[in-house]
């Protein structure tokens, strides 16, 4: 999804702003919102990481810019909640208003009003399954990945789309997020640890640069049968 | 730990949280027990005893950047389950770097919960176009020659850095060693 | 620039919020900013549009997001104006707080340290310009719009990256604002508008759907010469 | 008008007119010059003006789509230059729209100053991808099978939407029948 979550190159971002002794909570309300994403897990309400995160980018942009890490993580949890129907929007905003809050305040979630399904049980613990199939590249192939942008969630970043690089690392085959954080099953890929060169990326620049993803099978197609020289 | 009390997101967090205690999904124990692990027994400490073991074990470094995720389970490490660990080694030829440029994933196991700056749009935007001068930024100016690799950790690959160790703490020990390791130096924005 | 300005087709920024009885400005200040870019303009700090729209584009994204449209033409004209030495940046901090502001607020500018050059005087009023050559496209002819990003200012959004269209108005040689923005030169290109279907920018969809926009010629290449049908 | 005395952006607006006031490079009397023109000379009454002639001229209709630019000089209004005008006209087939993706390029001189949704993102991101959907919360329900076509205004080239008359309006003069025409209805978001 080119969203604003789709972050890698995107300019006027300025400088890092680094924090002197940074807490591992900044107030509690982070630690319950933290809390709160492994009570959703616990509870079933949500079952997996990719649908988690899809939650998280759909949020409201602008809430995305400006409320921080646990803010986007809370906007993502009330989206999941309400959309299976623990709760509804109208008993937070009226606890929210009980408690002294404004619904003049940005709210970060946006619930989808047809949700995708539940989907299956995860197959297994973590995200590597065994496929019956061989993987279709090797460490040293070249490869080109999809210039297509999806409008759902996916792993490949917009500012790697449409790159050539070379794999360096193999992995199993791995849950498939661009399907599973839809509910439409685990259908799982191999996954590939692929490296680009910094000008390849963002056109000619800093020749000493590589930047590598691991970007799944789906994303990637041979280029000539070619080898890293 | 000071109470934003400003921020909307907090009011709307607190009454979401009052809700689902009501309805049984959620415990103040179970918050109160999220700050205690994260605050003292997951954290950086976890990466940096890695990494000073692999710096006086040469036969546990070769085990840990063949398959990090196996070496750490040497460890007894609590905190986020890390399905697979990559360890990347700087060198007087390469230097390593570590990002998430689609959210912000970290490995919580070695390094505890990461810092609010990875998290932020500066450097998940910049360190993937602009590296050398993000690290320069933050303190790490490279000699233009030293090449740098960032890796972006796009699917549930968890990378960790192993830093060069200091000519002035060779022959402490492993203890001592770790004290030395920073949790900057393990996402690679600092060397030691 | 694939900015946050660049908004077109981009994901979940909710219903439109219409104001009843809107005034022309909701706060003297919008009027003071309304008039230091025509100000800005007689002074010749800034000598043409395209150069202010890219200030605009060039500030910090979060305060794109939050400060609203003339929050950004602020923005903008903070850049032009510390970038042309007519301001600096300090002396707006310092008469900011002695108002009673706090520079704990967000500031929008994001002044470059080594400016685009100032550019010629323009060549003449407005953008249309007499260039001693032919277009290369005519009306109904078929197009394809250039797949690269660009890191400086451009005319062709993202989502119209890469997709076919059909020439169905053409205009004269204008300003190219690609080069212009940048003090490089007008460097004149013939301008056209194209159309695309909804489904050639957005995938199976509606098919009642069209969508056009004024591009410039260096943004096209012919496909096969073929018309449209 | 109010004051929005919390926005920082307002006092740093008030900063830097100051110092450009001492500068010479602003006076108070322009930004009240700037006020006035657009609240009470250049507004949307103008492009009003030029929907009710096509109404019922045909011949400057006829001028009007062909060229806009020129068919405007035949009223002469004040505000901003407009270097093309392009006019289109919704049918029983056609639905037009106005837009612009890039920044907030808008008809000025026939239309005064946009309105603050027209520059929002939320209207800039989706009336290109959904205009069927955003429409329709914007009180416009179109059938299916009426073509939408959105103008998204990226260079110079200025748009106009030439609403179709309301039949209870045929017979009435000029004059009544711009009092009629609507903003929203030459941009595009609404019929009359």
């Amino acid at each position: 999804m080119d969203g604003i979550h789709d972050l890698g190159g995107k300019p006027g971002h300025g400088e890092v702003v680094v924090e002197k002794d940074e807490p591992a909570f900044h107030s509690r309300w982070e630690a319950a919102v933290f809390a709160m994403e492994a009570a959703g897990i616990a509870a079933g309400v949500w079952t997996n990481v990719d649908r988690f995160r899809h939650a998280i980018e759909r949020i409201d942009p602008i809430a995305y810019a400006t409320h921080g890490y646990y803010g986007r993580w809370l906007g993502g949890i009330e989206n999941l909640l309400v959309e299976a129907g623990v709760v509804t929007r109208e008993s937070i905003d009226a606890r929210m208003e009980k408690m002294g809050g404004s619904l003049q305040d940005l709210v970060a979630s946006r619930p989808n009003l047809v949700p995708d399904p539940v989907g299956d049980e995860p197959a297994g613990r973590g995200s590597s399954r065994v496929v019956n199939r061989k993987p279709k590249f090797a460490t040293g192939d070249l490869v080109m990945t999809s210039r297509k942008a999806k409008s759902g969630h996916t792993r490949l970043p917009a500012y790697a789309r449409g790159k050539t690089g070379a794999v360096v690392l193999t992995h199993d085959a791995w849950v498939y997020p661009d399907s599973n954080a839809h509910g439409q099953g685990e259908d799982p890929q191999y996954l590939y640890t692929v490296q680009f060169t910094g000008s390849e990326l963002w056109g000619a620049g800093d020749e000493n640069i590589k930047v590598s993803l691991d970007l799944f099978e789906p994303y990637l197609s041979a280029v000539d049968g070619r080898k890293l020289s | 730990m000071t109470d934003h009390d400003r921020e909307p997101q907090a009011i709307r967090a607190e009454a979401l949280e009052s809700l689902l205690i009501e309805k049984g999904l959620l415990t103040a124990d179970a918050i109160d027990e999220v700050i205690v692990r994260y605050s003292e027994r997951v954290g950086p400490m976890n990466g940096a005893r890695v990494v000073a073991r692999a710096w006086i074990d040469p036969d546990f470094k070769q085990r840990l950047l063949e398959d990090g995720t196996s070496a750490i389970n040497e460890f007894s490490f609590e905190g986020g389950r890390i399905e697979k660990l990559v360890v990347v080694e700087n060198t007087e030829k390469v230097h390593n770097a570590v990002v998430c440029t689609l959210c912000s994933c970290y490995p919580w196991a070695v390094l505890g919960l990461p810092p609010r700056w990875y998290k932020d749009p500066q450097y998940r935007s910049r360190i993937v176009r602009e590296p050398r001068t993000v690290l320069k930024e933050m303190g790490l100016d490279l000699p233009a020659d030293l090449e740098i690799r960032i890796w972006d950790s796009s699917a549930e690959v968890r990378y960790m850095v192993l830093p060069q160790q200091p000519e002035h703490s060779l022959g402490k020990s492993e203890q001592e060693l770790a004290q030395l390791v920073t949790r900057n130096s393990m996402v690679g924005v600092e060397s030691l």
